[in-house]
């Protein structure tokens, strides 16, 4: 995983560009960041607001101070639920959902965002599901889910969460053979391609070295 | 030769046997009497949905969609991209918006589906099905085939997040949008205009990862349903339909609430209103069943009607 | 002029008709008014009224006309008669309206409209169509004083109008600060770059104008005059002194920069690398030009980090530095951070600012800025501390909520304010300015009433008004720039051409000896009579415009020009000698003596009402128009402003047996609202005075009141009318009736 | 006055706000003739309809009643009410202008006795009050008006209203027969004071102008402060006429904002100061005013009032941009959702009225004036010093009322340079 070799981050200055800089060429959407000008609709506008520690406006503003760990080893960009409030009220038109999500992955990507993040691990585990067979396999989506803390942990979440699953079985809308063999694209083999060739353009603009 | 033609993209959940099965039959039983054709992309594949983001590029999410718009352009060459998944829809057409913006990234996007042997010109529109219903179909066009209006069911119209924002439905607003509302008196039902959470997220993304945190959002939007005296809640979202639907069992575990609150499509609505049959408009595909609509789908459809709406609905499934 | 005849009009339109006996008026009007023509009308403001009048005026010869009809306020465009003089006597608005349509209304409300007759009557009589101040303007040229951006564009726009300027630069060179600039503000789109000053081309454009002659390294020694004949004394660097005659002047002096020094805990004088922000526009200036990037003025190091403080020594509340906000600063830091920018975008720049001050568009100039990647931090800095060739900024983040710091900034820029170049403040000559320097005159004017323009708030010579922002207390003499009021070059540039338009406006009323702002064409204009003047100087000194001089007898000298007709004069004058030729002690007295005043036993007072023609007049009109009814017992008088009332009216009417007085005049104090500037406050202070001439008449001196009224206050004045009455009626009318 | 002769010595002034008539009044007093044209029937603008003025918390109908009278002393002036521009042809010094003039139905008989107001039935929105009241259809439009002179209403002609206003009338000043007239005239150079509009609050959605009656905009606020106003200068709820005693302020209402004006409105920070002081006015101790806003823009001297009302004990400020107004379903009142940014501080407040401090919007936009005059992106107009046509005021960028002056006084110099360089050619 890319150390972002070029940026000096022993000598990074507080209220320097030097993170802003990084967060800008590395990070999706970036270059917006410097954009903010701190009204805090955003920060009011987050349904899970009250639920994390900094708002979208005050990461901005860590940004620029030049709080690099801070930011990146922070747990308030992984409870973007990507409702878009925060980017229809933005008065400076910033595509706010896009760049958490964009921390946030570069965060995870540097391996600095929380280990035991659940969204992390939820997120990881749909694209991983989602791209093996070009489309997602439900069942065994929730139940990854479940066993993400392994067997004993999987099989008391499945449990409390039965009534679901089985209401969802009689709904006919948990396919059981899923197990076995789930919907999948035909062109898997392409899809992979594609995705492996699309991972290595992205690192080569992004300035990660190769996944 | 049907009256319209669109490139279907029903997305993971709402594909046959998906989470969402029952959606598809009924967006299927609707377009039917509309008599819109609906031809599935073929092969088509996954948006990736904004949740992919810590394992997925900027790139790759692209990718992921362009492929389906390739396709689309090759096997359904001049039909609009039409999704019936909040989340699908908002993908694709990010995905369509920042490629038409940026030539690179549609140059490095293309180098990507070269290997796949795809190639996107870049001619495909994205739409939403409820976009369909609005701009092409009409409202009038739409309380054309009701044989069944839903007299006496007070609906309230949730929207949720993704079909509503960033890009919404083009002249209704972000904060208090009225298509829902429209249609449901379009059907001949009693809409709920002043439900005020018809645009509270359910949480949607976050049910698995911070269940707690997504189920008082939900407990939020069906409580307020009830304080208005809905009988359903609709919505044209796959992904707040199963949220606010299955989770209010768990909800009540949790809260000791008694919350009973079926959740339905849109095009479950006007499946019904048009005289499908129970199972035609996938009303059999919910843990809570809505009662109000199953009544009026068993009733028998009053003979006084012209050649079209005495076809019972269904059989072809 | 032949002799004068006499003609009154009594309309019957408008319901007047129904609610008074127009007869008996009109009979009041020939045998107590002696008017010799008398006639009364349906509907007197309509075509064919009018036409009677005009008829009347050509055909008869009448020259004086008294019009009891409507309030002086409506129907001005048909009762207009060039050279006729003119009373009104108020029966709509001022008695039919005000009073109730009732049996017992009727008599009080009759007696009311006969008094008003009466009162117009008797005011014609003492009225005379003014002829226009004789002593009229010579000279139409301007005089600009000061050489930046402000007195340049006057001088240019002066010239464009067809006006010769004399300008007047107390430097070697012209430019003022804007030519000491690297580049300006934009105030055009897109707002993303700085641009040219353009001083250059206004420089070029004044001194190859020969309409203008310019005075470099020179300054006024004396001026003296009014309007359209005003003389300058100007002492230039060989220590001759050149006198020009000019109609009228724009001082255009502009600012000096909050000293820096006095900010030493901004770390000022600690460190060369710690500057204001002309400071920085210096080092611009050397390098932009040839290129090169801006170095560290301690060892020409490269600057890698600036820091922007803003609001440094303003919006201070400890009493120590400027208390407001200079308003161009924020936008010049953004311009000053582009420098660094534009020119390397890897120079970290940072403004911190408490509140970002960029109104209007330039919104889209900090948005540029922020493309450009300059970091805005709300902030409040604490301490700036040399080390070395950097500097540390220790502030607190009001975003982040913590203190914080930036280590190793190459270059400090202070954002410092304005402080006015406005001379000596006339009302403290003493005075020190914001800078800790006691201020020379500029202007050195031989008025009474001192050498420069009046100051107002935080030394800036300023006008007080919001609607008419070049009201000033020197008539003739407009101040233009940010000797006005702290702006920056765009804004100097609209103020200064504005000021030239009131300047050249000054000079053209001057010849036609007519009075400016706000009474603008009256030909009125105060008259004295020496013989009776006893030098007590209070005319000199209560003139808010300083119009009147005093020669070495200290007899008063007025200078019409410089005069705006209020009146003040007259209302201070003890023994009288002071008038207009159409309002005087005795137009105004004949008026109060017209009055019928009943006996003491018919329970019926008298309230004489001296009412500010602008606001507490036209707020009793309106009354009327919403049918507020008030006291059939007061007769209103207006009064061009209160301060022109003078006290021997009030004695006269109360020795006439009035019950009271009701002096209705504007606020006064900080937020004075009189266009007089001085007017209802004199008026108030001379009616503190007169208790005591009450207590020697035996009367309560409740029988004098004076009201801070509101044109706004049409509900109110009806309630303080009644109010009053009320008083009236407790004490009892007044012992005084019946002996005038 | 509906024949304005003109020639290309006069100035045409467009809009009889404060600014067109301070560029009429001062052009005329330089001895210049002017044209003043107003669309709607009287003089007095937007600023007649405010009830104090900061800083002083003087009244605008002060300065307006000097401007009328020095309207009636000059000779040099004439105005034309409910006149628009159609058409202006020509260049600089010799401009042809196509007016239109919309009929009053009242003539110059009129002498504003109020008989057919009180004759007449039908009511109408009344555009002084903000549509926060009804008017007759018979109506002088403010105690300020000017000509003084009433107006009847389109919508009564041809009604037995109508004939009712004309029945009233003893003075034959009611002509119900009047038609849309056009006028062609010719003048030297064109003055803009076409003023401002305030931004359409229903347009900020998430403050649901269009759906809680208990949140209003700072227009609104002004005539409800008003003794001239539609309560009689008490401040009352819409919802239910209850005291509003809890206010809130929010600032940037459509200003700075990409999704609807991108300039900062300049006016709004210190109008809003001011209200909070009608708040304290009418109630002392017991008002309450909140502030929520970005940054306050009180520049040079108006920062003395910025501190004074820090330091009134019944006014807070909030550095926030609320993200959105909930409405309690019991009370109506309105709930401020949102963070103070200031240490990020999440609060949901409850208040008995909201008032936006909506933007400033040009009234003509670029495209509806001729293609002579330079308008930027947002609709202001850059005066093009080489043409005939000055902007003055809040056509020409967002100011307060000194400023349009200052702006106004500027512009009737430019414009009369134009005009004397005419009258030397015809010399």
């Amino acid at each position: 995983m890319g150390a972002p070799g070029e940026f000096n981050l022993a000598a990074l200055a507080r209220y320097g560009n030097d993170f802003l800089a990084e967060v800008e060429e590395r990070v999706e959407e970036g270059e917006w960041v410097k954009m903010c000008m701190q009204c805090g609709v955003c920060a009011g506008s987050c349904p899970f607001g009250p639920d994390w520690e900094h708002s979208p406006q005050k990461i901005f503003m860590m940004i620029r101070a030049g709080k690099r760990d801070e930011v990146l080893a922070s747990d308030s960009m992984w409870m973007c639920t990507s409702c878009y409030n925060c980017v229809v009220r933005c008065p400076r038109k910033l595509p706010i959902t896009q760049i958490m999500h964009g921390l946030a992955a570069y965060a995870h990507r540097l391996g600095l965002a929380p280990k035991m993040q659940p969204t992390r691990r939820w997120s990881l585990l749909f694209w991983d599901n989602c791209t093996k067979t070009g489309r997602v396999n439900e069942l065994k989506l929730t139940l990854g889910l479940y066993f993400m803390d392994g067997i004993v942990a999987g099989f008391k979440q499945a449990w409390t969460l039965r009534n679901i699953g089985l209401g969802m079985l009689l709904a006919k809308r948990l396919n059981p053979f899923e197990l076995i063999r789930g919907h999948e694209c035909k062109d898997k083999a392409g899809i992979h391609r594609m995705l492996k060739k699309a991972a290595e353009i992205e690192a080569r603009k992004r300035g990660f070295a190769k996944p | 030769m049907a009256k319209k033609e669109y490139a279907f993209y029903p997305g993971c959940s709402s594909q046959l046997r998906g989470s969402a099965s029952n959606y598809l039959t009924s967006v299927n039983t609707m377009c039917e009497t509309l008599d819109v054709k609906m031809t599935p992309i073929p092969d088509w594949n996954c948006c990736g949905a904004s949740i992919s983001y810590a394992g997925a590029g900027e790139l790759s999410r692209h990718v992921m969609n362009a492929r389906n718009f390739a396709l689309s352009e090759t096997h359904l060459p001049g039909q609009d991209v039409v999704a019936t998944c909040a989340a699908c829809w908002l993908g694709a057409k990010e995905t369509k918006q920042k490629l038409d913006a940026s030539s690179q990234l549609m140059a490095e996007t293309n180098e990507a589906l070269k290997e796949a042997g795809l190639q996107y010109q870049g001619r495909t529109e994205v739409r939403h099905m409820v976009e369909v219903l609005i701009e092409d179909i009409g409202y009038e066009g739409m309380a054309q085939p009701v044989v069944k209006p839903l007299e006496g069911v007070k609906i309230a119209g949730y929207v949720g997040c993704q079909t509503n924002r960033p890009f919404g439905i083009a002249g209704e607003s972000f904060e208090n949008p009225l298509y829902l509302d429209k249609l449901v008196e379009t059907l001949g039902a009693e809409p709920l205009t002043k439900y005020e959470q018809k645009v509270t997220c359910c949480g949607g993304a976050l049910a698995f990862s911070e269940p707690e945190k997504s189920q008082k959002q939900i407990k939020d939007i069906v409580e307020s349903a009830y304080d208005h005296g809905a009988d359903v809640i609709v919505t044209p979202c796959p992904l707040c339909q199963a949220n606010v639907e299955i989770y209010q069992s768990e909800i009540n575990r949790r809260h000791g609430t008694k919350l009973d609150m079926p959740v339905v499509y849109y095009s479950q609505l006007m499946a019904v209103a048009y005289g499908a049959t129970p199972k035609a408009a996938g009303l059999d595909g919910h843990i809570i069943k809505p009662k109000k609509l199953q009544e009026i789908a068993v009733k028998v459809v009053p003979v006084d009607l012209d050649q079209r709406t005495r076809r019972p609905r269904g059989e072809n499934h | 002029m032949a002799d004068p005849k006499y003609a009154a009009y009594v309309c019957k339109g408008c319901g007047i008709g129904e609610r008074i006996d127009a007869d008996q008026s009109a009979k009041i009007a020939e045998k107590e008014g002696k008017i010799a023509l008398v006639r009364q009308h349906e509907f007197l403001c309509n075509a064919e009224g009018v036409a009677l009048i005009r008829s009347d005026i050509e055909k008869e010869g009448v020259t004086h006309v008294a019009i009891a009809a409507c309030s002086r306020r409506a129907k001005t465009e048909a009762f207009e008669f060039p050279g006729v003089a003119l009373a009104r006597a108020n029966l709509r608005e001022g008695v039919i309206w005000v009073r109730p349509d009732t049996a017992e209304a009727r008599e009080t409300t009759q007696e009311m409209a006969d008094d008003y007759v009466r009162m117009a009557c008797a005011e014609l009589k003492k009225m005379k169509v003014p002829a226009g101040n004789p002593e009229t303007g010579r000279s139409k040229r301007i005089l600009v004083v000061g050489g930046g951006v402000s007195g340049l564009t006057a001088a240019v726009e002066a010239r464009n109008t067809g006006y010769e300027v004399v300008l007047v630069e107390k430097q070697a060179q012209l430019g003022g600060w804007a030519a000491k600039l690297w580049k300006r503000i934009p105030e055009r789109e897109p707002h993303a770059a700085p641009v040219d000053t353009g001083v250059q081309a206004l420089i070029d454009a004044v001194t190859q104008d020969a309409g203008i002659r310019v005075y470099t390294n020179a300054t006024l020694a004396q001026t003296s005059g009014a309007p359209g004949r005003f003389k300058a004394s100007i002492a230039v660097e060989s220590g001759s002194t050149a006198t020009e005659e000019v109609g009228a002047i724009v001082q255009a002096t502009g600012f000096s920069l909050y000293d820096m020094n006095r900010l030493p805990e901004l770390g000022a004088g600690k460190s060369p690398n710690v500057m204001d922000q002309a400071g920085l526009e210096s080092l611009a200036r050397k390098a932009a030009p040839k290129g090169l990037p801006i170095r560290r003025p301690s060892d020409g190091g490269e600057v890698k980090r600036v820091v922007f403080v803003q609001c440094a020594g303003q919006r201070d509340d400890t009493g120590k530095h400027l208390p407001y906000c200079s308003g161009y600063c924020c936008n010049t830091s953004i311009k000053q951070a582009m420098y660094f920018k534009d020119a390397n975008p890897a120079v970290d720049t940072v403004v911190i600012y408490t509140d970002l001050r960029v109104p209007g568009n330039g919104e889209d100039f900090y948005r540029s800025a922020q493309k450009k990647g300059v970091t805005f931090t709300k902030g409040s800095v604490t301490g700036v501390e040399a080390s070395g060739d950097t500097c540390r900024v220790s502030f607190r983040d009001l975003i982040l909520d913590e203190d914080a710091s930036i280590e190793a900034a190459d270059l400090v820029v202070l954002a410092t304010g304005q402080v006015a170049n406005a001379g000596v403040d006339i009302d403290n000559p003493q005075a020190t300015d914001a800078n800790g320097t006691k201020p020379i005159s500029i202007l050195n004017l031989d008025y009474r009433q001192g050498k420069d323009l009046p100051k107002l708030s935080h030394g800036f010579a300023d006008s007080h008004f919001i609607c008419f922002p070049y009201e000033t207390r020197r008539t003739g003499i407009y101040a233009a720039g940010p000797v006005r009021r702290p702006m920056d070059i765009a804004q100097a540039k609209e103020d200064a051409t504005g000021a030239v338009l009131k300047a050249i406006q000054a000079a053209e009323n001057a010849e036609l000896g007519r009075a400016a702002h706000p009474r603008s064409g009256d030909l009125s204009f105060p008259i004295v009579q020496l013989e009776g003047c006893t030098q007590c100087k209070r005319c000199t000194v209560e003139c808010p415009f300083g119009a009147i001089d005093e020669d070495e007898k200290t007899y008063p000298v007025f200078n019409e020009s410089r005069c705006r007709r209020c009146g003040t004069c007259m209302g201070a004058c003890p023994v009288r000698v002071i008038s207009f030729e159409n309002y005087s002690v005795d137009s105004v007295g004949a008026q109060i003596k017209a009055v019928d005043i009943p006996d003491e036993f018919s329970e019926k007072p008298r309230i004489l009402v001296l009412a500010c023609e602008n606001d507490a007049y036209p707020a009793l009109d309106m009354a009327g128009m919403q049918r507020n009814h008030y006291s059939a017992f007061v007769r209103v008088i207006p009064v061009r402003c209160l301060g022109s009332v003078n006290t021997s009216w009030i004695i006269d009417a109360l020795n006439g047996g009035y019950d009271g007085v009701m002096m209705m005049g504007c606020k006064h104090g900080d937020d004075y609202q009189c266009h007089f500037v001085k007017g209802s406050e004199l008026a108030n202070s001379r009616m503190s005075k007169i208790s005591e001439t009450l207590k020697t008449m035996a009367l309560e001196t409740e029988r004098v009141a004076t009201y801070e009224v509101a044109i706004t206050d049409i509900k109110r004045l009806p309630v303080l009318i009644g109010d009053y009455a009320k008083v009236i009626e407790k004490i009892g009318l007044s012992p005084m009736k019946g002996f005038a | 006055m509906t024949h304005a002769v003109a020639t290309n010595q006069t100035i045409l002034v467009v809009g009889g706000g404060v600014s067109g008539m301070t560029a009429a009044l001062e052009a005329a007093e330089c001895g210049r003739q002017v044209l003043l044209v107003e669309k709607t029937p009287t003089l007095g603008g937007r600023t007649a309809l405010l009830y104090r003025y900061f800083p002083k918390l003087c009244h605008p109908t002060c300065g307006l009643e000097i401007n009328l009278r020095r309207v009636k002393a000059s000779r040099n002036l004439r105005v034309l009410t409910q006149a628009e521009v159609t058409r202006i042809t020509g260049a600089r010094g010799d401009y042809s202008v196509a007016l239109k003039l919309a009929p009053r139905y009242v003539n110059e008989n009129c002498t504003a006795c109020g008989a057919c107001g009180a004759a007449v039935e039908a009511t109408i929105d009344d555009p002084y009050n903000y549509n926060l009241s009804k008017m007759k259809a018979a109506y002088l439009p403010h105690a300020m008006a000017f000509p003084q002179r009433y107006v009847l209403d389109p919508s009564i002609i041809g009604t037995p209203d109508g004939e009712k206003a004309k029945a009233a009338c003893r003075y034959g000043a009611i002509d119900l027969g009047m038609k849309v007239e056009s006028l062609e005239i010719r003048v030297g150079a064109v003055i803009w004071a076409t003023g401002w509009r305030p931004y359409d609050a229903a347009k900020i959605q998430p403050y649901g102008y269009d759906r809680y009656p208990n949140v209003i905009t700072s227009l609104e606020f002004e005539r409800l402060a008003d003794p001239h106003g539609p309560t009689g200068g008490r401040i009352l709820r819409p919802s239910d006429g209850r005291e509003a005693k809890d206010i809130a302020f929010i600032q940037c209402a459509g200003s700075r904002d990409e999704n609807h004006l991108r300039h900062c409105s300049r006016i709004c920070c210190m109008a809003s100061l001011k209200q909070t002081q009608y708040v304290r006015e009418a109630y002392g101790e017991a008002g309450k005013s909140t502030v929520y806003y970005i940054d306050i823009r009180a520049i040079d001297r108006f920062e003395d009032f910025y501190s004074k009302v820090l330091a009134d004990q019944t006014v807070r400020f909030v550095k926030s941009k609320p993200a959105r107004i909930a409405e309690d379903a019991g009370t109506r009142d309105p709930v401020i959702h949102g963070v103070d940014t200031e240490g990020y501080h999440r609060y949901a407040t409850r208040h008995d009225l909201v008032v936006l401090a909506v933007g400033m919007e040009p009234s003509v936009n670029g495209a509806d004036v001729p293609h002579e005059i330079v308008a930027d992106s947002s609709g202001f107009i850059e005066s093009a010093a080489s043409g005939g046509f000055f902007a003055a005021g809040c056509a020409s960028n967002a100011l307060d009322v000194n400023r349009s002056v200052q702006s106004a006084t500027a512009s009737a110099l430019r414009a009369i340079q134009i005009v004397r360089k005419a009258d030397r050619v015809e010399a």
